[in-house]
């Protein structure tokens, strides 16, 4: 199935020069330290904190609404740090999923209501089925999918994912559009 | 060290497969132990519906279901390329002739194995012991099933079966829990089970029997039949266990009374109408044995099957036969004293897969599997109750 | 999980006539045939730990029993275990007015909270490895067995060389070694078997001592009939059945339990051998060395939006398909001539007649919104074709379904132009790559009633 | 990022020392305790009686606690929740009573009747709603809420308490601490 065009009031988003779309209604704490590398869609209601550490997330990417975006901390013996949070290209988290990963790779899907533990590592082409809670320091090897509360692995995802997912986050964005405008 | 892998991967090592009716069990020859015990089943990854391998229509659907979960078994867990590899199945003698056929044509069709050999559990299970006579008992889940090998050779009029194992205990708990049990949910507490029976899974029965429920000791059992079978008074059961609470989840708490805690695993032992249960399936076995292999079969007893794990089960059965022994019908008969059990080096659900994986890695397997090239020339399969199926070793003889 | 569920809708038919999303299939490029993961071969490539993601070779890993040495699972939950260090203060045996802190390892689990001080594991002074390893209590008897039944496998092999040249006497033999009866003598199929019972004739074992019987058993505790079932004490199966060796019944007898390795695998077409999917050899890496899916190579269709049917009542639905050649390329749909199954087709369709000329595909065109002059270069009809757009066209087809309730499902048949580029290159550079016509049936699911 | 535009709240008392984003909601009578942090988005709702929130606590961003004492017999309570507890990333709390050194996970739900004692983890995504006390030091974990009881209470978080509080400013707007003062004005750092 082809994606359905998607309607947003244009006086809710925000684009910028290099394609992003940022909802106002999102929540960009330390706006300074999050870079989002293009046509990125940012939804209603979610959470980015780049205030505790660096958020770096790449292009064509989709994070849902109320999707809340997280760098994690880790306790050493002098104290704690916040670990930078970088999300490679072509990744689509979807609505109400937590994400307190260290990294998460290009070509992943994270399903709805998930939740990403602290520091954990999604490899590129993997993905996470709805309502997975991931514990802190998951490794997720590519080709992955994981399911479940803790996640583990159910099935392998098909070689093209890669293919799959650049074609599934670059249709969004082209079916995302403003009202009034297109078809 | 090249040198040494060389000849350590020379060999690629055989497959031993034993596929239950509850729980499949897989690895590969020499070791000590399956490298996995799994449901006999296979999840649908689009709908998430589990089809249990014994529940077939038809052998169409058990080809793909066997596909699947051998898969499975392959990839995750023995990480080993099936194609011309040697294969044992360990069998019970009751396998019904589709199956296996089917099982063949899995193997060798679709994973293109090098070769099959199809063992009978009982045999495979006394292996693991290094007796050669033995009297063994198999409670699995279906049913429990007892067949005297003596000398190597299984006595097959002596074999007797019975639907008593597994199964019959967890229908039991669900009847008593539909009968008596209560759950409590945030909304009320106290409910009658047979108000929600849709909480009563498969998984959850096993998981009561296995956390909550053990054999009770035989004059307690007999005090308990004579009241639930012979209808005796109530007040002349003894005092039970206390009850257990059982949280199914975050969200109830199903009550398992003392009663199912303790009456449950009786179904094993009772002697109902026509007067049988796993105790009279031992006696009846030896009686229609020669009367010269009684005593050794009755000093060689070897339990296996993952039923016969509960808690006290060894030590009831035990006491169970004494007091068979002293029945006229069987003191007569029988002439043998005592009953001896001898334990596998192995957990009892495994024991007849430790036997496989010992014979599966002799050097004579060869000689004794169907290779490939011969099943594909004549199509089908030997079978012990076959007179025609000698065709297997004629072949062998010429070919080797 | 959208871009999973709907891949199912649209499904072609593999040479081993299933059928699967296309995302599922390969193109053999030897044999210009579809194949799924049903009807090619699986082979191992590399052994790797999904935790630390390193290839373990596979010798190693056959030692291991495809374990990892570093990882370790929580047996309660299933999850990894984390190592955590923690320092103690002890004083310092050179010094006793100072102390030094010492640090020590233990593992634990980031979502039960299980940890290896449950089970009064001592913690370890190095971060990896060194955890103590359990161990079958059976080992020895096992292994005896064994070499016993190897002996015996020996002995039996030599009889049977001996008897290929007594073979006459053969049945004689069998019967002077068994003692069968001739009613056992019938069922060779059992007694095959009973030469395997340690019954060898004059050769005795040595070595193996005899297991020893029972007579009588412990009664159960008293626990049993005084206390309630300790639940939080007692184990369920799953963690007993995943280390079958071991099976505790006490949660104090959980132990880590190493990490099962995954594996990289190699797909080989069956007919021609060629590998059809071969990843890179690095865990981490998403590339392949071989890869032909069909995706890269057979046109993609697709339904455009979902529609409402009635019964009988024609419908137009917009389908779409996207060329994946970096050609343009011809397809042509028409009808399966018999296919009677309504399982798989429950409407009729009307297809275009005419041919369809897909554009090239072209990475950059891919992001830039729809162009119309594309429309006039391929003189498109526009009650065809609704669009086109890079290498993608929507085409209209006319659906009348035939059934009065149910999904409605339509198949037909999709035959488009393939130019066969690797081999082509290794011919010759000049030369225009040969163009063979494939067909696939393609099966849809359009919606319900 | 929104200007300070939150409603004066005469009832809510903020201990000195307490981290408050101004970005969140506190309605009702609510008391937070000193070096306690609040992320911003998250939301107090003192409904059917007051919320005392003691000292070391941590409640982040999207997390719900609510006074909604469901029956009769609880309604008008005090929540009171001790020091030391962490509540993660979109949890639901509506609990009697928690006390010390607890963690509500991500996406957990404690319903309006449990009480929870001390040493609690409440995992990713459970639910607990049944009339219950969890005693001291339960986990509870996992697709089926299963629980287990951890040898040790899970560590206070000051040094994350000592982190926050030095980075937040930087960011937020925060509620000045107005200890025995009803009054209250949002002051940009």
């Amino acid at each position: 199935m082809e994606l359905l065009d998607e309607f947003y009031n244009s006086s809710q988003y925000i684009e910028t020069a290099s394609g992003n779309k940022v909802s106002r209604q999102s929540v960009l704490c330390g706006s300074q330290n999050i870079v989002i590398n293009g046509k990125t869609i940012v939804m209603t209601g979610c959470v980015i904190r780049g205030d505790l550490a660096n958020v770096r997330i790449g292009r064509h990417c989709v994070i849902g609404q109320n999707a809340v975006i997280r760098p994690a901390f880790k306790k050493f013996s002098k104290g704690v740090a916040f670990f930078p949070l970088s999300i490679g290209d072509h990744v689509l988290i979807e609505e109400d999923s937590v994400i307190n990963a260290a990294q998460v790779g290009s070509f992943v899907h994270i399903g709805k209501n998930c939740v990403i533990g602290r520091r954990s590592v999604l490899k590129d082409c993997c993905a996470i089925a709805d309502n997975t809670v991931l514990p802190p320091e998951t490794i997720v090897p590519p080709f992955a999918l994981f399911s479940g509360s803790p996640g583990k692995m159910v099935q392998d995802l098909p070689d093209c994912t890669q293919d799959l997912m650049t074609d599934i986050t670059v249709s969004y964005y082209q079916h995302f559009k403003p009202h009034g405008k297109g078809k | 060290m090249p040198h040494f892998e060389g000849l350590l991967g020379d060999e690629p090592r055989i497959i031993i497969l034993d596929i239950g009716s509850a729980y499949t069990k897989c690895g590969l020859a020499g070791d000590t132990g399956p490298r996995c015990i799994i449901p006999s089943e296979t999840k649908n990854p689009r709908n998430q519906q589990t089809s249990k391998i014994w529940d077939y229509s038809s052998t169409d659907e058990l080809y793909e279901h066997l596909k699947e979960l051998l898969y499975t078994l392959i990839s995750r867990y023995l990480l080993v390329t099936p194609k011309d590899r040697r294969v044992v199945v360990i069998e019970s003698l009751l396998c019904p002739t589709d199956f296996r056929d089917t099982l063949a044509r899995v193997l060798f069709k679709h994973f293109e194995v090098a070769s099959i050999l199809f063992a009978p559990s009982h045999l495979l299970s006394l292996m693991t012991l290094g007796t050669k006579t033995g009297l063994v008992l198999d409670v699995g889940y279906q049913e429990s099933f007892v067949v005297p090998v003596y000398e190597g050779i299984p006595i097959l009029k002596g074999w007797r079966t019975i639907p008593l194992a597994s199964k019959a205990i967890h229908s039991r708990i669900k009847s008593q829990l539909l009968e008596h049990g209560t759950v409590s949910t945030p909304e009320q507490k106290h409910q009658p089970v047979a108000s929600m029976p849709d909480i009563l899974t498969d998984e959850l029965l096993e998981d009561i029997k296995v956390c909550c429920c053990f054999v009770t000791e035989y004059s307690r059992g007999q005090q308990i039949q004579e009241v639930t079978m012979r209808g005796g008074h109530a007040n002349k059961l003894p005092p039970p266990p206390p009850d257990t609470d059982y949280q199914i989840d975050g969200g109830s708490v199903l009550n398992i009374s003392g009663r199912i805690r303790e009456h449950t695993c009786e179904v094993l032992f009772e002697q109902d109408n026509d007067e049988t249960s796993i105790a009279t399936l031992l006696m009846d076995a030896i009686v229609a044995c020669p009367i010269d292999t009684r005593k050794d079969l009755a000093s060689n007893i070897l339990v296996t099957g993952g039923t016969s794990m509960m808690p006290g089960f060894y030590h009831r059965l035990q006491l169970e036969l004494s007091h068979l022994l002293k029945k006229p019908c069987y003191a007569q008969q029988l002439g043998i004293k005592r009953f001896l059990f001898h334990k596998a080096p192995a957990k009892e659900n495994y024991t007849a897969w430790l036997g496989g994986a010992l014979l599966g890695a002799l050097e004579t397997l060869p000689s004794k599997s169907l290779s490939r090239d011969v099943y594909l020339q004549k199509g089908k399969l030997p079978d012990w109750c076959c007179i025609d199926s000698d065709f297997l070793l004629e072949d062998k003889n010429s070919k080797s | 999980m959208a871009t999973f569920a709907t891949v199912d809708l649209v499904k072609y038919l593999c040479t081993c006539e299933k059928k699967f999303p296309i995302c599922r299939l390969y193109l053999c490029k030897h044999c210009l045939k579809l194949r799924c993961i049903d009807c090619v071969q699986h082979e191992v490539d590399t052994p790797y730990c999904p935790n630390c993601l390193e290839i373990m070779p596979a010798q190693e890993a056959k030692l291991k029993k495809n374990r990892c040495s570093n990882c370790f699972d929580c047996p309660v939950c299933g999850h990894t275990l984390m190592t955590r260090a923690s320092g103690h203060i002890s004083p310092n045996p050179e010094d006793p007015n100072k102390s030094v802190t010492k640090k020590t390892y233990y593992l634990a689990c980031g979502f039960c909270r299980w940890n290896t001080r449950d089970i009064n594991m001592l913690d370890q002074t190095v971060a990896t490895g060194n955890w103590p390893m359990l161990e079958n209590p059976h080992v020895k008897r096992i292994n005896n067995l064994l070499e016993n039944y190897k002996l015996m496998a020996q002995v039996e092999k030599a009889d049977r060389e001996r008897k290929k040249y007594v073979k006459r006497r053969s049945h004689l033999y069998l019967q002077d070694k068994f003692n069968l009866s001739p009613s056992v003598m019938k069922r060779k199929g059992l007694s095959s078997f009973s030469s395997l019972s340690l019954k060898e004739g004059d050769k005795t074992i040595e070595d193996l001592e005899p297991s020893v019987p029972v007579e009588s058993f412990d009664p159960l505790p008293n626990d049993y009939y005084t206390q309630p079932a300790a639940l939080e004490k007692t184990t369920k199966l799953v963690h007993r059945l995943s280390v079958p060796e071991f099976q505790p019944e006490d949660v104090s007898k959980l132990h880590p339990i190493n990490k099962h390795l995954i594996m990289k695998k190699s797909l080989r077409c069956r007919e021609c051998e060629h590998n059809l999917s071969k990843s890179d050899f690095n865990p981490c890496s998403i590339k392949f060395k071989i890869q032909l899916t069909a995706l890269h190579w057979v046109p993609e269709v697709r339904i455009m939006t979902p529609s409402t049917f009635t019964y009988n009542k024609e419908t137009l639905v917009t389908l779409t398909m996207s060329n994946p050649s970096v050609f343009n390329t011809t397809v042509t749909l028409s009808q399966i001539e018999n296919e009677t199954d309504v399982d798989y087709c429950t409407a009729k369709v009307e297809l275009p007649k005419k041919e369809l000329v897909l554009a090239s595909r072209d990475e950059p065109s891919m992001h830039v919104y729809e162009d119309s002059s594309q429309a006039h270069e391929f003189k498109d009809d526009p009650k065809l074709i609704v669009f086109r757009k890079g290498n993608k066209i929507g085409f209209v087809v006319k659906v009348t379904p035939v059934v009065p309730q149910g999904d409605v499902k339509i198949c037909f048949l999709l035959k488009h132009e393939f130019r066969n580029t690797t081999v082509a290159a290794l011919q010759s550079e000049s030369k225009e790559p040969e163009i063979k016509w494939l067909e696939h049936k393609v099966y849809l699911c359009l919606g319900t009633i | 990022m929104s200007a300070p535009k939150a409603p004066v709240n005469p009832n809510l008392k903020i201990m000195a020392g307490a981290l408050v984003c101004e970005d969140c909601e506190l309605i009702g009578d609510i008391t937070i305790g000193a070096r306690t942090v609040i992320h911003p988005k998250a939301r107090i709702i003192a409904e059917a009686g007051p919320i005392i929130i003691g000292e070391f606590n941590i409640i982040e961003e999207l997390v719900t606690i609510t006074n909604k004492s469901s029956t009769d017999a609880n309604s008008g309570k005090v929540l009171i929740i001790g020091n030391n507890n962490v509540f993660e990333v979109g949890c639901h709390v509506e609990a009697i009573r928690i006390g010390d050194h607890n963690v509500i996970e991500s996406k957990a739900k404690v319903g309006s009747k449990v009480e929870i004692s001390n040493g609690c983890i409440v995992g990713c995504g459970c639910i607990l709603n049944m009339n219950e006390a969890l005693p001291e030091n339960t986990v509870v974990y996992g697709d089926k809420c299963e629980r287990r009881i951890q040898r040790e209470r899970p560590p206070a978080q000051m040094l994350q308490i000592d982190f926050l509080t030095r980075i937040l400013p930087n960011y937020h707007y925060l509620m000045k601490p107005n200890l025995n003062v009803n009054v209250r004005a949002p002051v940009k750092k």
